[in-house]
């Protein structure tokens, strides 16, 4: 059997190279999909935690971490959006007024 | 190397290989595509975990929904690719190096001492209602965790009204 | 129950406030009479349901829930119905429901006629809060809420100047008072550990009157008064009491509220929130037996409140100046009665005066309306002929309060001048002097109301004759081509024709066991022993067995003693000094009919018409020493130099501050995440190498 | 172990053969079905030889044709992502079938063999995963081909998509309210008895509404007309496969086509009972049969759909969508709930 510790060191590593990606990234859009890479790899300490200890919790966890995902989805697609309607472009170091 | 092993290294390298393509693509379409790969393997590690219908759930919401809306964002924008590409910190590019790798020896670090590596065997009899199926899930939410359930459903709510009032023009 | 008579005023200020601007004037009058009428069935089934139980003293709680609970500090959202509150929520709910009939006429056509009713609603609610709440605050609550309605309601007409000056008046006047009643209740939580009036074991609550009950007699003297005791309490009270009821030296804004509309002058400022105080003094006579000092202070001021204002309302032209000094007056004799220990004279008067004084107020509001709104008597006289049942009504009233045998104000007012001169409560020789002043005071009643109706109803005609009356002779062009008087319309005379009912026959419910020799029982205060401490000889302990002093049985108020006592009991000197009485309001009727119907537009000594130059003495003393103080010390010292100079100190750091963080907040969200990040690996670190 | 591996080979290579010859024949049969009504005879020269056989050599002359025309590449074209992406639509539509059963089960040389290549007790949601990932191939199809008609073509679809899941979705949630399943074979086995007509839209008669809101929503993922703005030709050429050519395009039509059979599969054995029918319990390979009859059926009704009604407007499609579809389906839902609340 896999051992969980091969599971959350999968987790580790996604998250560090989704925490990577925010980092160096400047493209709005990729920032927004290393936070859902981020995301990603928690859900995956969930599930993993969740399946070895026999607790369903984690696993609904998960399943309302997609749903505010799906949200944030939804509203930070919209700022991105209205933000490219203003400025023509999707840099954040070119975003830092604060303000549209 | 038993089978659950190599299964696990597949989609573990999988999911590696399509997260860092994240962040080594300069086209933000590309990015995305991989991490639709890094989402299916982890669905697939999810049906290693027993999560039948985390994993479903992962595809149809994550790679079926939000990652199509990213995709039609992408595509919509369109974004010229002659953009000047303005960089206000460099300093922070180099920066991840270190931080990445503290902050990998930490989570290593804690990691360590866990030993657990054997899944808790399926119920006999009553293997419908093992953790991690439909029936498990449903049960939960709709007793023990119905509250934030139905917070949630608010959560959403407030989400497509403000992406609304976000993504609508002036006007309309 | 008692819930429901608080909540009904205030459901229908509630309608008529939120939609009350859309409906019309019946549809208003009905909601607000309605409201009121339904705590007025309320009130009255609730006391001849309970009148026996209430008779024996027992108490009824409802209990709302609890308000504040504060460590050992509890004060609950909760009523109490006992005799005292009993009686008065009677009496208000049943003149205010008069009241508010006589303003439906009265008010006909104004255009804030919603606003006033929402207004008086409301009143009802903080009056009846006030009454029937079970412990100071709850009572603070109610007593502030009257005083917010006065405001509002002095100031209705807030167009004119000199409402929204006299509406100011009485708020800023009141607001002294009610600082003094504040710290009294604080005080006395700091002492008795508690605001509630009595135990209530069922909600494990303690009293302060049994506090009040287990603590020694202060002694008469005036170091007590600053000894922070009970004496204390009883003088801070007093202030609050001073303020609301307007006594000696807070009376000078209930002249100015006559800004107000008549039935407002007559429900807020004759019949009910005036006797507040009253009220108070009487639910906590418990801590008044216990500080004579106070006592004495509280005849003294209300003797002198009653003679001061009395003289003064001699020299007044208003119709409902007159009125108000009157009301100052006998307000004054109220406080006289508390003074010397007659709690139960002091809310008898209380009581037959809100139905003389209702009923005087309304007559003068009908006179007025009569008149097409003129106020100045001069303008007046002859109106007997046109207004025949508003002067029959207001003829029983002047009667009443003028203390002509067998109506109502005889009897209240001559208790309260025989009590005070039986008086054990106080060293010699205050009881003459009190009894005195009290007597001479009736005198000058009796001639003042009498000028009122002689030169109001009887003589010459002086209306439409615009060049009469000198100064006013602009302001008589503008209303006096209005026609010839005319007697109001049903819904103003007849709440007159009840009241002159009351007036003529409230008395008979506390006839004093003197002049009826024991034949009538004096219902009215059997039925408010239980709620009253009884008054206490502060040099002895002999406090149940009657006075040296005392012919009579009935010298403390107290109860059974007095009853097995009181049969054999000589009734002489009472009877005496009533005779004295008599003869005094029937010469000063006399005197007012002579001098008055012969010149009734005698001059009055300039002293007495500017009111002894009161207000131009606190202009002098108090108001203009804090507007030099306010402009060049808090204004232009302390405002100006230190305020604003620490306010632009702050605002200058602030930027300083912001200066220096702004290069923090840069804008770029990658440098957020690094500081995110950062703090994230520090926390794990942390945990990982702890 | 192996046993239980070479079955399943067999069984998915048998079912990818037959499904491809079902896309096949479902060209030919669409094109008939437009001619007939259309009032034409459509293709029926090509035959073996001399015979004509009605045309049915049609798809094989075709499919011949497609494979020898030149395969291009426009020049800016995304290449990795061109070449992908016809793959990426295909793939789903054939892995699709993998959960869906056609017969009960058959004793073959000793062996028992269960018509159906697996079963997952999410098959439902697997279903649904497949269609959700299906829009992919067509998106990346748009984007890739870097034309303008191609890219609005893919934003139509994604769009399209994503508003017609929510009722599909929804409109399944009635069905598993009646089964209380998600395995699509427990749902064909709890529709048996009663000579095999205990079907469940004549078991719970309100599932024809739902069946109704499911077809719509079926017909709008697969991109059928009246709802197939993506190649909306007047307007985008062909939309999201302008550039496309030779096997590229084979694989885009023949996705089309598998969708269709796999909506109408996934009606059958929801709504019509599976391969159940008279007799089926006596003599089990009548389990497919019946199962293709019923699943060309509905194959035909779409075709009748697509040659009888115009097609929608995009801003009439996503209101249909959004305020007709989508609600109609969620008071399903409550009326279901309700229903089933009062039957037990």
């Amino acid at each position: 059997m896999v051992p969980l510790s091969w599971y959350l060191g999968l987790s580790a590593l996604l998250f560090t190279i989704g925490a990577v990606g925010v980092f160096i990234k400047r493209n709005a859009i990729t920032i927004f999909l290393s936070i859902e890479l981020m995301l990603n790899a928690v859900n995956l300490t969930f599930v993993s935690l969740s399946g070895f200890f026999g607790d369903v919790g984690g696993q609904l966890f998960v399943f309302i971490v997609m749903t505010v995902a799906a949200a944030e989805a939804a509203v930070g697609l919209a700022i991105i959006i209205s933000i490219f309607r203003n400025r023509e472009s999707l840099n954040v170091d070119e975003v830092d007024t604060l303000k549209l | 190397m038993g089978q659950e092993k190599v299964l696990f290294i597949v989609f573990a390298v999988i999911a590696i290989a399509s997260a860092l393509n994240i962040l080594l693509q300069r086209n933000p379409l590309y990015s995305a595509l991989s991490l639709i790969g890094t989402l299916l393997a982890l669905s697939a590690l999810y049906v290693t975990l027993r999560a039948e219908f985390i994993a479903a759930v992962q595809i149809v919401v994550y790679a079926g929904a939000i990652m199509v809306l990213f995709i039609f964002v992408i595509m919509l924008l369109n974004v010229p690719k002659d953009q000047p590409q303005v960089e206000k910190q460099k300093g922070l590019r180099y920066l991840a190096i270190p931080f990445a790798g503290l902050m990998i020896a930490e989570m290593f670090y804690v990691l360590r001492p866990i030993r657990l590596s054997t899944l808790p065997p399926v119920p006999s009899g009553n293997a419908e209602q093992a953790v991690g199926t439909t029936w498990s899930i449903g049960t939960s939410l709709f007793t023990d965790y119905l509250l934030p359930f139905e917070v949630t459903s608010v959560l959403i709510l407030m989400a497509v009204v403000g992406a609304m009032v976000l993504a609508r023009r002036e006007g309309d | 129950m008692l819930g429901a008579i608080i909540l009904a005023p205030l459901v229908g200020a509630a309608i008529l406030g939120l939609f009350g601007k859309r409906m019309g004037e019946r549809l208003i009058g009905l909601i607000a009479c309605s409201t009121v009428a339904v705590s007025a069935i309320l009130s009255f089934y609730l006391f001849f349901k309970h009148h026996a139980e209430l008779e024996q003293g027992q108490k009824f709680y409802e209990y709302l829930f609890t308000w504040i609970s504060v460590g050992t500090f509890r004060a609950d959202a909760s009523l109490l119905l006992d005799s005292l509150s009993a009686v008065y929520i009677l009496f208000i709910t049943f003149v205010a429901f008069w009241i508010h009939v006589f303003a439906t006429g009265y008010m006909r056509g104004d255009t804030g006629y919603w606003r006033f009713f929402a207004y008086m609603n409301f009143f009802m609610f903080s009056m009846l809060t006030l009454v029937l709440a079970d412990n100071f605050l709850m009572m603070f609550v109610g007593w502030e809420g009257v005083g917010l309605c006065s405001y509002l309601l002095i100031g209705y007409y807030f167009t004119k100047d000199f409402a929204n000056d006299a509406a100011k008046k009485a708020f800023i006047v009141n607001r002294i008072g009610d600082f003094g009643f504040a710290l009294g209740v604080m005080l006395l939580f700091l002492k008795a550990g508690t605001i509630f009036y009595f135990d209530d074991p069922d909600r494990g609550i303690h009293g302060a009157f049994s506090w009040a009950f287990s603590q020694a007699h202060d002694p008469l003297a005036w170091s007590a008064i600053f000894a922070g005791g009970m004496t204390t309490i009883a003088i801070l009270l007093f202030v609050g009491a001073t303020g609301k009821s307007a006594q000696l030296p807070l009376y000078v804004w209930l002249p100015d509220a006559m800004a107000g509309p008549t039935p407002v002058s007559a429900l807020i400022h004759a019949a009910t929130m005036v006797t507040a105080g009253v009220y108070m003094v009487a639910r906590a006579s418990s801590i008044y037996t216990h500080a004579p000092t106070a006592m004495l202070i509280m005849a003294v001021i209300g003797a002198a409140t009653a003679l001061f204002a009395a003289t003064i309302g001699l020299a007044q032209w208003d119709i409902k100046k007159v009125l108000a000094y009157s009301t100052i007056s006998q307000l004054g004799y109220m406080f006289l009665a508390c003074g010397v220990g007659a709690f139960g004279a002091g809310i008898f008067h209380v009581f037959t005066h809100a139905f003389f004084k209702a009923l005087l107020f309304l007559g003068a509001g009908s006179v007025i309306i009569g008149m097409h709104h003129e106020q100045d008597m001069k303008r007046m006289g002859g109106l007997k002929k046109y207004m025949p049942v508003t002067f029959a009504t207001m003829f029983v009233g002047w009667l009443a309060i003028s203390g002509v045998p067998f109506l109502s104000g005889f009897f209240s007012k001559d208790e309260i001048l025989y009590r005070s001169f039986i008086t054990d409560g106080l060293p010699e020789p205050w009881p003459v002097i009190l009894w005195g002043v009290g007597a001479f005071t009736a005198l000058i009643t009796a001639v003042y109301m009498t000028r009122l109706m002689v030169m109001t109803f009887w003589g010459k005609a002086r209306f439409g004759d615009a060049h009469d009356a000198g100064a006013h002779g602009g302001h008589g062009e503008e209303h006096g081509h209005g026609g010839l008087p005319r007697e109001s319309p049903r819904s103003m005379v007849l709440p007159l024709v009840v009241l002159a009912a009351g007036a003529i026959f409230a008395g008979y419910l506390g006839v004093p066991e003197g002049l009826s020799g024991g034949k009538l029982p004096n219902y009215f205060e059997h039925f408010l022993e239980p709620s009253i401490a009884r008054s206490k000889v502060p040099s002895g302990d002999a406090q149940a067995n009657g006075s040296p002093h005392s012919p009579s049985g009935e010298t403390t108020i107290h109860g059974a003693v007095v009853q097995g006592s009181a049969e054999v009991e000589d009734h002489s000197l009472e009877r005496m000094l009533t005779g004295v009485s008599i003869i005094i309001a029937l010469a000063g009727i006399g005197m007012g009919w002579v001098w008055f119907g012969r010149k009734p537009l005698w001059e009055p000594p300039s002293l007495l018409e500017h009111k002894y130059y009161v207000d131009e003495v606190y202009d002098a003393t108090v108001i203009q020493p804090i507007k030099v103080g306010a402009i060049n010390v808090l204004w232009k010292f302390i405002d100006v130099r230190i305020i604003d100079g620490f306010v632009n100190g702050a605002g200058q750091l602030a930027g300083l501050v912001g200066g220096g963080l702004r290069h923090l907040q840069s804008g770029l969200a990658r440098s957020y995440v690094a500081v995110v990040v950062l703090g994230a690996l520090l926390i794990i670190g942390y945990f990982v190498m702890r | 172990m192996t046993n239980l591996l070479l079955e399943w080979v067999i069984k998915t290579i048998v079912i990818l053969l037959i499904l491809v010859t079902a896309v096949a024949y479902a060209t030919l049969m669409e094109r008939k079905v437009m001619a007939w009504i259309q009032m034409r005879v459509g293709p029926n020269r090509v035959g073996l030889g001399k015979f004509r056989l009605w045309g049915l050599m049609q798809p094989l002359a075709d499919g011949l044709k497609m494979i020898f025309k030149e395969d291009i590449v426009p020049l800016q074209a995304s290449h990795w992502l061109y070449i992908v992406a016809p793959a990426l639509s295909l793939i789903p539509a054939l892995m699709t079938f993998i959960v869906i059963p056609y017969g009960s089960q058959i004793t073959l040389f000793d062996h028992t063999i269960e018509l159906h290549v697996t079963r997952l007790n999410v098959g439902l949601l697997y279903v649904l995963a497949l269609t959700s990932v299906g829009v992919y191939g067509i998106v990346l199809a748009g984007w890739s081909s870097n034309n303008k008609y191609s890219l609005m073509g893919g934003l139509r679809s994604s769009a399209q998509m994503i508003s017609y899941e929510l009722a599909l979705g929804l409109s399944i949630v009635s069905v598993l309210l009646y089964t209380g399943t998600l395995d699509l074979v427990e749902i064909v086995e709890g529709q048996q008895g009663f000579h095999g007509l205990a079907w469940n839209i004549f078991h719970y008669p309100l599932l024809i509404l739902v069946f109704i809101i499911f077809y719509i929503a079926s017909l709008a993922e697969t991109n059928r007309t009246p709802f197939d703005l993506p190649e909306a030709d007047s307007e985008l050429v062909a939309g999201y496969h302008t550039e496309y050519s030779s096997m590229k395009f084979v694989m885009f039509q023949m996705a089309e086509y598998l969708n269709l059979i796999t909506a109408s599969s996934i009606s059958t054995t929801l709504f019509f009972g599976g391969w159940n029918g008279p007799f089926v319990g006596r003599l089990p390979l009548l389990g497919p049969v019946y199962f293709t009859v019923k699943v060309f059926v509905l194959i035909f009704l779409a075709m009748w759909i697509r040659y009888t009604v115009p097609r929608f407007r995009y801003d009439q499609l996503m209101r249909f969508g959004w305020k007709f579809l989508l609600p109609a389906a969620i008071v399903n839902i409550i009326i279901s709930s309700t229903v089933i609340l009062f039957m037990r």
